[in-house]
């Protein structure tokens, strides 16, 4: 086996990682003044180069439509670094998605104008909260740049994760890209208690799901000798009835739907999700997801593909749950950013639709859904951002009675990004959830698309309720009013409300760049 | 000796790191619960690789301890956050968020 | 042809909705412009189809998703050739009645107002001229938008209650018939190698009968509550009763005609085995409604909901046609759909100009209103008769053939539905009676006025239509026959033959 | 031309309701002039038929194609053949008659206008139903004149009696039309067609039950329209509207449309002996109920609405006997039409005089004050109960006549028929014109104006001499029997022994009337304490207070009992449905409880259920 390191093939990765170096460099060296311009420059840069050499790969990968080159839906595949990691079309699909998103959440938390005190990280999170100190360094309006590395490394590992292609990477990507949410999640500039609790609450348990993914691997390599999920699919033909083996699929698992949030690995995404800083919630939201969701797809469909039948009720349960407890917990929720986080459990359910398809248009369906649901969830995030009282964000959702009449375009764009989540016509959500329907009948998993209907009717009661209160209540008198953000917001916004009308009204590009970008390669 | 003994101590290691995390109330406890999960893991992995004489799992482990320095490192840093703000270190106390 | 008649509104919506809010007025002309240009369009297009054996005019077929077989592809044929007919005509004259409901609201502005109506009639058109039935779901869906916005925005005090119903039940309504719908795509993916949602080739296809129970089930239940039948129907009074006249117009004279008018152009050319399995049931569940409704109607102290609920009576008799499978009884559940449209528009409008004028939709608040203003007592009065199905009426002519059609087949269900008209006189006639007979009170005489130039503009022409269809109902006879008759000889029914014909006497 | 006779009073109608109050100052003489030419052009299509031989009268006018679906085809045509001819002359005649005394009548109503577009519309409709050429054609004038009399009798709309009693006459007159309507039904399935002569021509070789179910449904019809039994209740309410109305379509013409089409329908009779039975009993019963309701009512349109009814009976009756009593049937109608008609007019001079009183125990004496209206009414009461020569005696001797032909029993009723009759009309003459003056304060009786009481002559000419003109002159037997066919049954009792015993009924009964009500004084105020039966008749026997027991009510009961059912069972289903998600999604919340080591507890459960789940498939 020949050592070798293709530094082409990972070159997103290494950009980015790079970067996240050289930006601790910006923080050490670069006077204050100065440093958020360039660690804005650097960020969205390496975004941008790390987006272009994707589709420098894209071009070597790409197989076309697999009707005009003889159904052949295998791109063509590198596998990098003793294939530690596989660089197929799929993967590079979601890495593209994944860097697209980061820049859009990378404008959304470089967002400094819609709080007076400065942007939406603590000036100083080593300060105590309501702290002398703190009161001071807020005074200076001094701005924390040290969440751009953090970032920087989180994307980075982000990236890494769709195409790892054996266990060991997987978890070094999975840690790499937790480690800095973790931090991040707790430096939010206001309700700073709220802020810190839910990064413990987020750390301890990922930290406690990922040891359930690691035991699970060592289980797996046990059995089968190897991490490689290509290996580790051919040696599980034979040695598939060990009952380690299923201890393992189980505990792996756990640990990636914990990250996709499927209950009952659930609990923690509310709190998170409303703890968090709004703009960091935004990315979390929608990068986690598609990360995690990648990884997932990966191991379920190359590693474990063969064992589908052992899997499959394991993950019916799990999705029927996921999708009925997201939606209803949805509906008695009175914070916004909860009920989000709860819609975003119950998106969670229908997007395992797609992994329990396993079949290609499963694979293509899941990655269209995933395109679409995580340009909404920002935008919907972002325009939470900008709902604001004197306390700070107003997130209560009485507070957001008679929005329409305050600011009716953000007011619409809320309400388009609803529907989009509720799943109506001409909207990119109904375009993802008609494809991963489609392939889960097509699966043979009808009763499941029987439940995530329900599981919709009840989601589309607390979407419309929303619209309901924006739209059809008077204002509270002393009610929040919207401010008027900085070019950042109104680019992110901007760029989802365009991604979630073009994919709901002319999908067929997309559509026809995840077909042609083929299927896992193993 | 069989080396599948040792996978059945790397269990029973793990799952007392799982059940240490469920009681235990102290921050640091329930994360040093969680690194000896972690350690199990290594466990394991050292001992497949033995067993199945190959070197990725003994590579694996090296791997997962950088892994675990760094989230130590982290994990350190919010619970010290955390208990300078609360002046406590039990997690139960942090339970703003909830229903 | 058809993208441009549905691009009219749309651009005139638009049009609308770009202008400054101060340029009311304005507003309101552009709207009864686009709207009348599109309802003369309309016509010339149900024009082109005469001479054709029922099947699709004025098509279109534009790939839209190949991915999954979708195309943009419109077409009418003899049913939703009337159909749109009738809906874009209302539209003018809603907006021609509904002129100043804005100001009185006094919520929400003016041009909003009319650029929903606008928008809600690009769907109502694309709905029924679909070809794609992904084309015709995704109308389904987005019609609710325009209109619980109508409802909400413009509605009573109730508003924000009644719209959230009537999205609640449609919404669920259209995901069972999604999951159905895509089961459909499903088979013919498998039956003919490349998934399609195209009407006609999903018709041709033949789905082994326990498939089509399954899958019919779903359509069923979403057009069931659209159409609405008992007892999906309690959406409907509150939508009806909380809205604009107006919106009530067109909510139930049109978009509830997508429920009936999926089950005969949906469910009975795809699923003609699961239609004649499910008769029986439907046929009762129908005749239940034609009771249930006009009773509900009889009991109602509300002039809307008491309309609202004679629609849900109405329905019966159409879904009873539709399922009787007769080509009289289809032919006349198609016709009565069109002059359900324009009666009950009718009914609304009248009762939107009583309303307007004494505040109140309760009945007990008018009476005597003949005295004060006669000829408005005279136009809601005809509106009535119509809608109890007078003779001389298009409504007595699609009725009795709905009743002539079932009763060829379920004599007895066709005899007992028959006295249905006997409680539709008895709503209706106790409605005059109550509001418009005796001697007025104070409030009355102070409130209500005769009726204005605007309305008689808005409501003479639908009277006109109902009377003169009433002569000559083979004006849309004609157009809606040869369709019905290919529906049914693709279901593989045919009308019974008379025990005796003269013809036989000969011999 | 035939056309014509129709389009005429509907131009009239259309005119005066669409041109507004522009028409007030000449409305109503226009639409005299309407129903008049419509008149005209009905003795011109006469004299055009005379010249023609038995034949080939009837002629039909296709005007277009009205309703054309798979089988069923239903044209818009016209047929006018000696029967239709009949009618024409009857409703055109008495109905001009009734519109110039209107002139008179509705003088001081601010909606004159209005009323004579009505009575224009009631003519179009009851032209188009006796010219149809099929029965969906005639159903539309059927209900077309129900149209115009609900219209009319809640004339006086801000009198809430007025109103009701409209839309009882035309909800009652609905449950008819049900019968009307699948008697359609069963026409188009049973021939496939649905003219006259296809349903004629198919008759014969159709199924005798489905004649037999065709019969009884038009009977059903009938007895809507012509308020027979068990439908008779609406006809007394309807003397609600303005008394013109009453004697045009309340005497005259609408209340015999049932006799029209029974005759009409006789294909289908003649070969049902049962449907026959059916129309012989209804008629039996109706003559009776009517003439004993007559005899109790003070006010003195109900008498005379009371006595219609009777009289319909008659004719019904007469339908029902089949060829033997077609013409007859049609012969009474007519010469009904004539006097029935002069009868309410007189009623409404009087009532003119009284200044709208109607109730009988206010009048008396009145032969002096109105001595025209005291002639023309004797007239018209002479020719009720069957003194020859006057008409009602050709025609109602005719009737019993056949009766007896029929069956005995049939036949006694119609005797008793006819000494009733005498009875109450007698009572009605000697309380109004006879006895003393009881008259209220402030009233001074005076003879109506040349507008009124011209018609008024003229009906009582007709009611005079008309039977005679129709048996010998006009030869009613031969100038239907090309339609009806005639048909002797061989009779029980003949002519020389029933005419003596009929007259001596009569005689009876008159005189007991006199004896009772001319020669004693009538007390001002009804007495209360009378046998049942008076108290039976004066509540109509009974028949509102069967309805409000069998259907009003119950209906309430039923309609309140399913608004409380479908707000609270089927709304509140579904309100409940979401009620419990809701419920249940907050009980979920708590399970939200905000301790991370309690989250890692349900990840433990869950991992435990993935693990029991693997494990299960594996079993």
């Amino acid at each position: 086996m020949k050592n070798s390191f293709e530094y082409a093939a990972l070159a997103p990765i290494v950009v980015l990682l790079g970067a996240g170096v050289f930006s601790i460099l910006i923080e050490a060296f670069v006077p204050r003044t100065s440093r958020r311009i360039c660690q804005l420059f650097l960020v969205l840069g390496s975004l941008a180069l790390s987006f272009g050499y994707v589709l420098i790969n894209a071009t070597k990968t790409l197989v076309g439509d697999p009707a005009t080159n003889g159904g052949q839906t295998h791109g063509l595949r590198q596998f990098a670094v003793n294939g530690a990691t596989v660089i197929d079309g799929a993967g590079l699909f979601l890495q593209g998605t994944l860097i697209l998103i980061a820049f859009v959440a990378a404008l959304l938390l470089a967002e400094n104008q819609v709080d007076p005190q400065g942007d939406a990280f603590a000036a100083r999170s080593s300060t105590l909260p309501g702290s002398e100190d703190e009161r001071q360094f807020t005074a200076q309006g001094w701005t924390q740049t040290e969440i751009w590395p953090l970032y920087l490394f989180c994307v980075g590992g982000m990236v890494l994760f769709p195409v790892a292609n054996d266990f060991l990477t997987m978890f070094v990507a999975l840690e790499v890209f937790s480690l800095p949410l973790y931090l991040m999640a707790g430096m939010a500039r206001r309700r700073r208690l709220l802020s810190q609790e839910a990064a413990l609450k987020y750390f301890v348990l990922g930290a406690f799901s990922s040891a359930f993914f690691l035991f699970g691997s060592a289980l797996i390599y046990a059995v089968t000798a190897t991490m490689n999920f290509g290996q580790v699919s051919v040696a599980l033909e034979n040695a598939g009835q060990d009952t380690l083996v299923i201890t393992g699929i189980g505990m792996i698992a756990i640990g990636l739907l914990f990250k996709v949030g499927a209950v009952p690995f659930h609990q923690w995404i509310p709190d998170v999700y409303q703890g968090s800083p709004t703009a960091l919630t935004a990315f979390m939201g929608a990068a986690t997801k598609v990360a995690a969701f990648a990884a997932m797809l990966r191991v379920f469909y190359v590693a474990f593909g063969g064992m589908r039948w052992d899997w499959r009720p394991m993950f019916w349960v799990v999705a029927i749950l996921t999708m009925l407890i997201g939606s209803i917990l949805a509906v008695t929720q009175t914070d916004i950013k909860r009920m989000l986080a709860f819609s975003s459990i119950a998106h969670a359910g229908f997007l395992l639709l797609g992994v329990i398809a396993t079949s290609a248009s499963g694979l293509s369906s899941s990655l269209l859904y995933l395109f679409a649901y995580g340009f909404t969830t920002i935008g919907s995030f972002a325009v939470v951002s900008l709902v604001r009282d004197a306390a700070g964000e107003a997130t209560h959702l009485s507070q957001w009675a008679g929005l329409g009449k305050k600011s009716p375009v953000v007011a619409t764009s809320f309400a388009l990004f609803l529907l989009a989540l509720a799943g109506i016509p001409l909207t990119s959500g109904f375009t993802g959830k008609f494809a991963i329907f489609t392939a889960a009948i097509g699966g043979g998993a009808t009763p499941l698309v029987i439940v995530a209907v329900i599981a919709s009717a009840i989601a589309a009661f607390f979407y419309a309720r929303v619209i309901v209160l924006m739209f059809f209540t008077e204002p509270p008198v002393d009610g929040p009013n919207v401010v008027i953000p900085s070019w950042f917001t109104k680019i992110a916004i901007g760029v989802s409300v365009a991604v979630t009308l073009l994919i709901g009204v002319f999908p067929q590009p997309l559509i026809d760049l995840i077909v042609s970008s083929g299927i896992f390669a193993s | 000796m069989n080396p599948n003994n040792y996978l059945v101590l790397a269990a029973i290691l793990f799952t007392i790191g799982a059940l240490g995390v469920l009681v235990r109330r102290n921050a640091i406890i329930v994360f040093m619960s969680v690194e000896m999960m972690l350690n199990a893991a290594n466990l394991a992995f050292v001992a497949a690789a033995r067993s199945t004489g190959t070197l990725d799992g003994q590579v694996a482990a090296f791997f997962v301890m950088v892994v675990a320095a760094a989230e130590v490192v982290v994990g350190l840093a919010i619970i010290v956050t955390i208990f300078r703000t609360r002046r406590s270190a039990s997690i139960d106390e942090a339970s703003l968020l909830k229903y | 042809m058809l993208t441009i008649l549905m691009l009219i509104p749309l651009l005139g919506s638009i049009a609308v909705f770009a202008l400054p809010a101060a340029r009311e007025t304005l507003a309101k002309q552009i709207a009864l412009g686009i709207s009348i240009v599109t309802a003369c369009g309309a016509v010339f297009l149900t024009t082109r189809l005469s001479g054709l054996g029922g099947g699709f005019a004025v098509t279109e077929k534009h790939d839209w998703i190949p991915a999954f077989g979708i195309s943009w592809s419109l077409g009418i044929d003899g049913i939703s050739g009337v159909l749109i007919v009738m809906a874009t005509l209302l539209v003018p004259l809603v907006i021609i009645a509904g002129w100043n409901d804005v100001e009185k609201i006094g919520r929400g502005t003016v041009k909003g107002f009319f650029s929903l109506i606008l928008i809600l009639e690009v769907f109502m058109i694309g709905v029924f001229a679909a070809t794609d039935l992904f084309l015709f779901y995704v109308f389904f869906e987005a019609m609710l938008v325009p209109v619980y916005f109508l409802i909400g925005r413009f509605g009573g005090p109730q508003r924000a209650y009644a719209a959230m119903k009537f999205l609640l039940y449609s919404l669920v309504g259209g995901l069972f018939m999604l999951a159905s719908l895509i089961g459909l795509y499903v088979v013919s993916e498998r039956q003919l190698g490349k998934g399609t949602f195209d009407f006609s080739a999903l018709a041709n296809m033949n789905i082994d009968p326990a498939t089509q129970k399954v899958l019919f089930l779903g359509f069923f239940f979403a057009f069931a509550i659209k159409a609405p039948m008992v007892p999906f129907h309690t959406w409907l009074p509150d939508a009806a009763a909380e809205s604009t006249p107006g919106t009530s117009t067109l909510l139930v004279g049109v978009l509830d005609k997508v429920g009936t008018f999926g089950m005969i152009r949906i469910l009975l050319p795809i699923f003609p085995e699961a239609s004649k399995y499910y008769t029986p049931i439907i046929i009762i569940l129908a005749v239940i409604s034609i009771f249930y409704g006009a009773l509900l109607a009889i009991g109602q102290t509300d002039m809307m909901r008491l309309i609202a609920f004679s629609s849900v009576s109405h329905f019966g008799f159409i879904v009873m046609g539709i399922f009787a499978m007769t080509s009289q009884s289809m032919s006349g559940a198609t016709f009565y759909m069109v002059n359900h449209g324009f009666s009950t528009g009718a009914l609304f409008l009248v009762v939107g100009f009583l309303v307007s004028r004494r505040g109140s939709k309760k009945i007990e608040d008018f009476g005597g209103v003949s005295k004060v203003a006669p000829v408005l007592a005279g136009v809601f009065l005809i509106s009535g008769l119509s809608s109890l199905a007078l003779p001389g009426m298009s409504s007595f002519v699609s009725e009795f053939l709905v009743l002539l059609g079932t009763f060829s087949v379920y004599k007895d269900v066709a005899i007992i539905a028959t006295f249905g008209i006997v409680l539709a006189a008895f709503y209706i006639l106790w409605m005059y009676q109550r509001t418009m007979t005796g001697v007025p009170s104070t409030e009355v005489t102070e409130t209500v006025t005769e009726i204005t130039k605007r309305e008689l503009a808005a409501i003479v022409p639908i009277l006109a239509v109902i009377i003169g269809l009433g002569i000559f109902p083979q004006v849309a006879l004609k157009v809606i026959n040869p369709t019905v008759n290919q529906i049914q000889t693709h279901v593989g029914l045919f009308d019974p033959v008379a025990s005796t014909t003269p013809s036989e006497s000969g011999s | 031309m035939t056309a014509a006779l129709i389009g005429l009073p509907l131009f009239g109608a259309a005119t005066l309701l669409l041109g507004g109050r522009r028409t007030n100052a000449w409305g109503h003489f226009f639409a005299v002039a309407m129903s008049a030419s419509s008149f005209f052009v009905g003795i011109f299509l006469f004299i055009q038929m005379l010249g023609r031989s038995g034949e080939e009268r009837a002629v039909g006018q296709y005007l277009f194609d009205w309703i054309s679906v798979g089988r069923f085809h239903v044209p818009f045509g016209l047929h006018i053949d000696q029967l239709s001819m009949v009618f024409v002359l009857l409703i055109t005649g008495v109905g001009t008659l009734i519109h110039v005394y209107s002139i008179g009548y509705m003088e001081h109503d601010p909606n004159r206008r209005r009323f004579f577009a009505y009575l224009n519309l009631f003519v179009a409709a009851m032209l188009l139903l006796v010219l149809a050429d099929n029965y969906l054609l005639l159903y539309v004038g059927w209900e077309g004149v129900g149209l115009a009399s609900y219209l009319l009798i809640s004339f006086y709309q801000h009198k809430p009696s007025a109103a009701a009693a409209g839309k009882k006459a035309f909800i009652v007159n609905r449950v008819g039309d049900v019968g009307l309507s699948i008697a359609v039904m069963l026409m188009f399935v049973t021939f496939g067609t649905v003219t006259f002569e296809g349903v004629a021509a198919g008759a014969p070789q159709a199924a005798p039950s489905h004649v037999t179910w065709i019969g009884l449904a038009l009977l059903l019809a009938a007895c809507g329209k012509s308020a027979q039994f068990p439908l008779q209740s609406w006809l007394l309410d309807a003397m609600e509207g303005p008394t013109p109305v009453s004697a045009l379509i309340h005497a005259a013409t609408m209340v015999t449309a049932g006799v029209y089409l029974i005759t009409r329908a006789h294909a289908i009779f003649d070969l049902s002996s049962t449907a026959r039975t059916a129309v012989v009993t209804i008629g039996a019963i109706t003559l009776l109920l009517g003439a004993f309701i007559g005899t109790a009512k003070d006010d003195i349109k109900k008498g005379l609405a009371g006595s219609t009814m009777s009289q319909i009976g008659y004719m019904i009756l007469a339908a029902g006997l089949g060829p033997a009593g077609y013409v007859f049937a049609i012969f009474h109608l007519l010469t009904h039409g004539l006097f029935k008609a002069g009868l309410f007019l007189g009623a409404g001079s009087v009532m003119h005089g009284m200044n709208d009183d109607v109730n009988m125990r206010h009048y008396g004496a009145l032969r002096t004050a109105m001595k025209i209206t005291y002639a023309t009414f004797g007239l018209g009461y002479l020719a009720i109960i069957g003194v020859p020569p006057f008409s009602g005696f050709w025609s109602k001797d005719e009737i019993i006549h056949a009766a007896f032909g029929q069956n005995i029993y049939i036949g006694l009723a119609t005797l008793l028929g006819a000494g009733v009759t005498a009875f109450y009309m007698t009572r009605m003459m000697a309380m109004t014109f006879f006895g003393e003056a009881r008259w209220e304060k402030g009233i001074h009786p005076h003879e109506s104006p040349a507008t009124m009481t011209a018609p008024m002559l003229i009906l009582a000419l007709g009611s005079a001499f008309g039977g005679l003109l129709l048996v010998f002159v006009g030869d009613i037997e031969g100038w239907l029997e090309p339609i009806v066919g005639i048909g002797h049954s061989d009779h029980a009792v003949s002519n020389t022994i029933l005419i003596p015993v009929t007259l001596l009924v009569v005689l009876v009964g008159a005189g007991y009337g006199w004896m009772t009500y001319g020669r004693r004084p009538v007390p001002v105020v009804a007495p209360e304490n009378v046998s049942l039966l008076t108290r039976a008749a004066r509540a109509d026997a009974y028949g509102d207070a069967l309805n409000e027991a069998v259907f009003m009510r119950p209906g309430q009961y039923l309609t309140r009992a399913l608004v409380w059912f479908d707000s609270k069972a089927i709304d509140g289903t579904i309100g409940g449905l979401s009620a419990a998600i809701g419920g249940l999604s907050a009980r979920g919340r708590k399970l939200q409880n905000g301790y991370a080591r309690s989250y890692a507890l349900t990840m433990l459960g869950g991992a435990v259920l993935i693990a029991f789940v693997l494990l299960l498939v594996r079993l």
